[in-house]
């Protein structure tokens, strides 16, 4: 039978990096994928990674995919995309559908990585046409170039709900709201104030109760909800949608896991029960010689760049296994793997602070925004404590409205001129050095992941300010053009016109919009408004 | 065709591929006339032409559509040149694609006959 | 599996507001169906899919099967860690018989 | 949890044998009974076979059990039990390509006819008569009109449903390690949850039954056996007559929801047994595909959605043993189905109700079935 060292399931993030590593070693590798592209579920992260450089911070996500793949490739691997990996049977034979034949192959190790599911909230009329996964719009979205909808409710606000929501005002959809039970916005504070200051409001503690609508759906009936997730009677609205995206959270994908005979149960993971595919500091699995990494295990901080580094030290478990270097050599990478690895979790939304209501201030001691937590956007008030969300200078200067612990600091990478600084423990928030001066050149802007800085000029003529800003949305204004100012959260505050559009390569498609507004708005004019 | 539910080009991934230079597909819905691009999968010519309905559910009548668009749901089904249940998410759109709306594992015709009701 | 004892329901059923929910897209099964059948002394996701088809049809419980869970353990006052786990079975994803008949054992290249 | 672990009878395995035994008990007003089961109810055979409710191509040692069944249990059983068992009588086609599967086929049906069942050859034509959808390979076939198929699932959660509402105790997730005799009857059911106590004991689980009766000092000649099953998306209505071939490719039928059910060995199977888990064998799903497209074409398009793999508990001679053990007072056994004891469940209910009660079998003859059978050839 035809045999590989290593079989790989899944060219996600975590497949391609165990195969890519596995090959470098000299082992003879092949990874299937039931998908047509490469990346597993990197194309739903079109935007700007978190993390360092190790991490392939301020990366989009997809490009991570494109970049794996050919780094898999050039080291030999063989990968077959559309090729269904069916079922794994005893002596670790592992059954692929490739086109209209089933073939039967043997490894001597096999990596599961297959990602995890989206987890489904029911509620009235959940399964009318409209209703759909938040990936869903997303596969319609990056890889069909088809809207998912006209107007849009989007329910959760975890990460996957903010970044899907953002998506979707990037393709020029009506994202009517997005909704979460809990009383507080789940994902990073920066994802939720890029949508709110488009103009999207964020209802923390309402849920959807129906979605209505004959053939599908023409609007949904949603309500607040008390301090034990009940609707509250009286409080239930019908808004017009004809299309509503779930994105309540992750589920493992342990079917083949389990159908090999590995261990899955249910663990209190985080003070959340969920369904673990149970391994070692490795990966491997309670079946010899059969790994399992990245989020089909279990949830980690940072999905993506937690699972390439898992990938990679259960790769080097493997060649250790098989010979292909010494333990020794492999137990020093994987410690390194795990460094890295380590980087990326801490801070307030680390998978272990996971619900916590009771994180109040950031590991500095400044007061976290409650407004951002609630509303999708930190006040100005609030902002007062962050030496950098407040620094004053001369001409043009970086305003970092980044208020929360989260494991990133590109803007710390890009700046040439030294100016900001972000601790080696990159949970910190960035600093300012107040010795050097900006150079206006807008990298910070264009790449922090979080679009979280804006360069304020106070001075750019008698009465006016300008700000700088990041902008991810077509058409792109032009110079010239008028509108309005809008703050933090969303709403209109004074007249402005842009000034200058810059674009760059190193910029990667976030343009750098500078508009002009009356000197006394430029501490809370964030976002432009044509028109 | 040229609906406004298509992404000419996007802020962040430009202009799709199968857009740079468009090949029309002609495919019937039910016997309809319709068109979608070379580079769709059947649900998103669907969606495109702002079809919501893909199937009715054998039990209940319930319409459903696109749900997980990755074919692992298996809500998005419909009957694909004579073949019921074909996910039409991961199902590429192909010249003269007869598409049917899905009544139970059926079209709607074999389902009144069998059933002897009208839906 | 843990130790389950099973008695007679002591009580009758009681029916709730929100019994015809969806749960399992596939099979149509609503959420008062399961919580009757765990009433009558059903207990694990096994032996619900068992007697209800929640988690049989074509996506073989990848979108209910939590869903299912959850509403067995809220239903026993137990945690979702005590009603077990669909297991995962081939094909992971449906096959044609076609296709499937037609399967080929590669052979492996002289080395 | 405290719990009493003394009762009347004990029933060691909570599979279809033991929740119609428990049923048949409760129902004759002995309901203090606990039944132990290792993992889940029903999660052996009982609930991973294909459903067929067959008479024909039966040993006849076990054909009583069958025609008893067929004729007075399973057309009510529905009813009996409150629940839709999906009970369909009509009837059972063995199917036939060559003149040497004529020749198996004949040979069951004249030792059928010889035991009384309605059971006949009939040709190709008739049988695609019967089932239009019958590709014209098919020469003949073996047809036998009062056979049938039921939901097995149904079947047996029915069975505990109703004697757990007759007052059974169930007790899942214990395993059991043996049988101890106390003043020469069986007494003691020693479990890794301590010792359950009863009056008296079946022992009726399974391939797993051959090691816990060794501990008395009883041994039967099972062997485990792994056969799989494999089911279709649902499909249009289009017949509902339980198949079979004579060189056994598959067995199976389209079930009430719409789906096919069918079931198969590939034969590599046999040497497959080192593992405990309910692993299907790789080239088995494909065997039993192509063995189906032979027979009906018009499945080639149907998808698999499911495949699964259990244990039959095969004896030595291939029918089961149902009896109580002189040489052991107290201790009643009913296992080595050979992967028919489906269709006799609801009869094997009543005939061990009544060995535990009255200590024989008198509504149907099992005594055929004893356990001390198996001799040295001659």
């Amino acid at each position: 039978m035809k045999r590989y060292e290593v079989i790989v399931i899944g060219a996600g993030p975590a497949g391609l990096s165990a195969a890519a590593e596995a090959a470098k070693k000299g082992m003879k590798v092949a990874v299937f994928d039931e998908n047509a592209g490469p990346g597993g579920q990197l194309f739903k992260q079109i935007h700007k990674f978190f993390g360092s450089r190790a991490n392939n911070a301020r990366m989009r996500g997809f490009k991570i995919g494109r970049k794996l793949l050919k780094e898999a490739e050039e080291n030999g691997v063989e990968v077959f995309l559309n090729a269904v990996v069916t079922g794994i049977f005893e002596e670790k034979e592992v059954m692929v559908r490739i086109d209209d034949t089933v073939h039967h192959y043997k490894a001597d190790y096999i990596v599961i990585a297959t990602g995890a599911a989206e987890n489904m909230v029911p509620f009235k009329g959940w399964d009318k046409p409209g209703v759909m996964g938040a990936g869903a719009s997303q596969a319609l979205m990056h890889l069909q170039g088809v809207r998912p909808g006209r107007k849009v409710l989007v329910v959760g606000s975890g990460n996957v709900g903010l970044i899907v929501a953002f998506q979707i005002c990037q393709v020029g959809c009506d994202l009517v709201a997005v909704l979460d039970a809990a009383p507080r916005v789940g994902g990073y504070g920066v994802h939720a104030s890029k949508i709110t200051r488009t103009g999207v409001p964020f209802l923390t503690s309402h849920t959807i109760i129906e979605a209505k609508g004959d053939d599908h759906v023409e609007s949904a009936v949603i309500a607040e909800v008390d301090d034990h997730f009940t609707p509250i009677p009286g409080t239930e609205k019908e808004i017009e949608v004809d299309t509503v995206l779930l994105a309540v959270g992750l589920t493992p994908m342990n079917q083949l896991a389990s159908n090999a005979g590995c261990r899955v149960e249910y663990q209190e993971q985080n003070g959340r029960l969920s369904p673990v595919t149970i391994v070692d500091e490795y990966g491997e699995t309670t079946m010899s010689g059969i790994y399992c990494c990245g989020d089909s295990a279990k949830e980690t901080a940072e999905g993506a760049s937690s699972a390439m580094l898992q990938g990679k030290i259960a790769a080097e478990h493997i060649a250790a296994d098989a010979g292909y270097t010494t333990e020794a050599d492999a137990e020093e990478k994987a410690e390194e793997y795990r460094k890295t690895l380590d980087q990326l979790s801490g801070g307030m939304f680390d998978v272990k602070n996971k619900g916590r209501m009771d994180i109040s201030t950031t590991e500095e001691g400044y007061p976290i925004s409650q407004s951002l937590l609630r509303h999708g956007y930190i006040t100005a008030e609030e902002l007062k404590g962050f030496p950098a969300a407040s620094y004053e200078a001369d001409g043009p200067h970086p305003v970092i409205e980044c208020t929360q612990n989260i494991p990133c600091n590109p803007c710390r990478d890009v700046c040439p001129a030294g100016l900001i600084h972000v601790a080696e423990d990159i949970t910190r928030i960035p600093e300012i050095d107040y010795s050097q001066k900006c150079t206006n050149c807008g990298m910070c802007v264009t790449n922090c992941p979080g679009q979280a800085i804006f360069i304020v000029d106070n001075d750019y003529e008698p009465g006016y300010a300008t700000v700088s800003l990041p902008y991810e949305f077509l058409p792109y204004p032009e110079k010239g053009d008028k509108g309005k100012a809008l703050d933090r959260s969303g709403t209109p505050v004074c007249d402005a016109e842009i000034v200058s559009v810059r674009t760059a390569r190193a910029m990667d498609n976030t343009a750098f919009l500078t508009m002009k507004v009356p000197a006394e708005f430029a501490d809370t004019a964030r976002f432009f408004r044509k028109g | 065709m040229d609906s406004d539910m298509r992404i000419w080009e996007h802020p962040v991934l430009g202009k799709y591929e199968k857009y740079e230079e468009p090949k029309v597909l002609h495919f019937t819905l039910d016997g309809k006339d319709m068109t979608g691009y070379e580079g769709d999968s059947v649900a998103a010519a669907l969606k495109a032409a702002g079809v919501m309905t893909h199937r009715y559910t054998a039990k209940n009548h319930r319409p459903r559509g696109i749900f997980c668009a990755i074919g692992r749901c298996t809500d998005c089904v419909m009957i694909v040149n004579g073949q019921p249940n074909v996910r039409t998410c991961i199902t590429p759109l192909e010249e003269g694609m007869e598409l049917r709306t899905q009544y139970g594992v059926q079209t709607k015709e074999e389902w009144e006959a069998e059933n002897d009701e009208e839906i | 599996m843990s130790k389950i004892i099973r008695k007679a329901p002591t009580e009758p059923f009681k029916p709730q507001p929100d019994d015809d929910l969806i749960i399992c897209r596939c099979e149509e099964i609503t959420k008062g169906e399961i919580r009757r059948a765990v009433h009558d002394g059903l207990r694990t996701v096994n032996e619900i899919k068992r007697w209800t088809r929640a988690g049989m049809g074509l996506c073989q419980g990848q979108t209910c099967q939590r869903n299912v869970q959850n509403i067995i353990a809220r239903e026993l006052g137990i945690s979702v860690a005590d009603v077990g786990m669909i297991t995962g079975r081939a094909p992971v994803r449906p096959v044609v018989m076609e296709v499937y008949a037609n399967d080929v054992v590669d052979k492996e290249e002289q080395r | 949890m405290i719990e009493k672990s003394t009762a009347s009878v004990i029933i060691i395995g909570g599979g279809i044998m033991a929740c119609a035994t428990a049923y048949n008990l409760a129902k004759r007003g002995v309901n203090d009974i606990i039944v132990l089961e290792k993992k889940e109810i029903g999660n052996g055979g009982s609930c991973r076979n294909a459903g067929g409710v067959r008479q024909s191509a039966r040993d006849v040692r076990e054909l009583p059990l069958a025609m008893y069944a067929v004729k007075n249990i399973w057309p009510y059983l529905g009813e009996e039990l409150e629940a839709d068992v999906e009970y369909r009588q009509d009837g059972n086609l063995r199917l036939g390509k060559t003149e040497e599967h004529l020749d198996i086929l004949e040979k069951h049906t004249a030792k059928s006819t010889s035991a009384g069942l309605d059971v006949k050859m009939i040709t190709g034509d008739e049988a695609r008569e019967i089932c239009p959808y019958m590709s014209k390979e098919v020469i003949g076939a073996s047809w036998c009109p009062t056979d049938g198929h039921a939901n097995p699932l149904h079947t047996t959660l029915a069975f505990y449903r109703k004697a757990l509402s007759m007052g059974v105790t169930f007790i899942s997730g214990v395993t059991v390690y043996g049988i101890k005799k106390v003043k020469g009857r069986a007494r003691i059911v020693e479990t890794d949850d301590g010792d359950y106590e009863g009056e008296k004991i079946l022992l009726c689980a399974g391939y797993e039954s051959r090691k816990i009766a060794d501990t008395v000092g009883i041994d039967i000649p099972v062997e485990k056996e792994l056969s799989e099953v494999m089911v279709t998306e649902m499909e249009p209505q289009m017949f509902s007559v339980m198949l079979g071939t004579a060189e056994s490719d598959f067995y199976g039928h389209q079930t009430k929801h719409g789906s096919f059910v069918l079931g198969g060995m590939s034969g590599g199977e046999l040497y497959r047994t080192k593992s405990e888990r309910f692993a299907t064998y790789p080239l088995t799903a494909s065997c039993l595909c192509r063995g189906v497209i032979k027979y009906f074409p018009v499945l080639k398009d149907a998808k698999i959605v499911r495949t699964w793999a259990g244990w039959y508990d095969v004896t030595v001679d291939k029918v089961p043993v149902i009896d109580n053990i002189p040489e052991v007072p107290g201790l009643t056994i009913a296992f080595g189905f050979c992967g028919h004891g489906f269709g006799i469940s609801p009869a094997v209910g009543i005939a061990v109700s009544e060995l535990m009660l009255d200590g024989n079998s008198h509504t149907i003859d099992i005594s055929n079935l004893n356990y001390d059978r198996f001799k040295a050839k001659a």
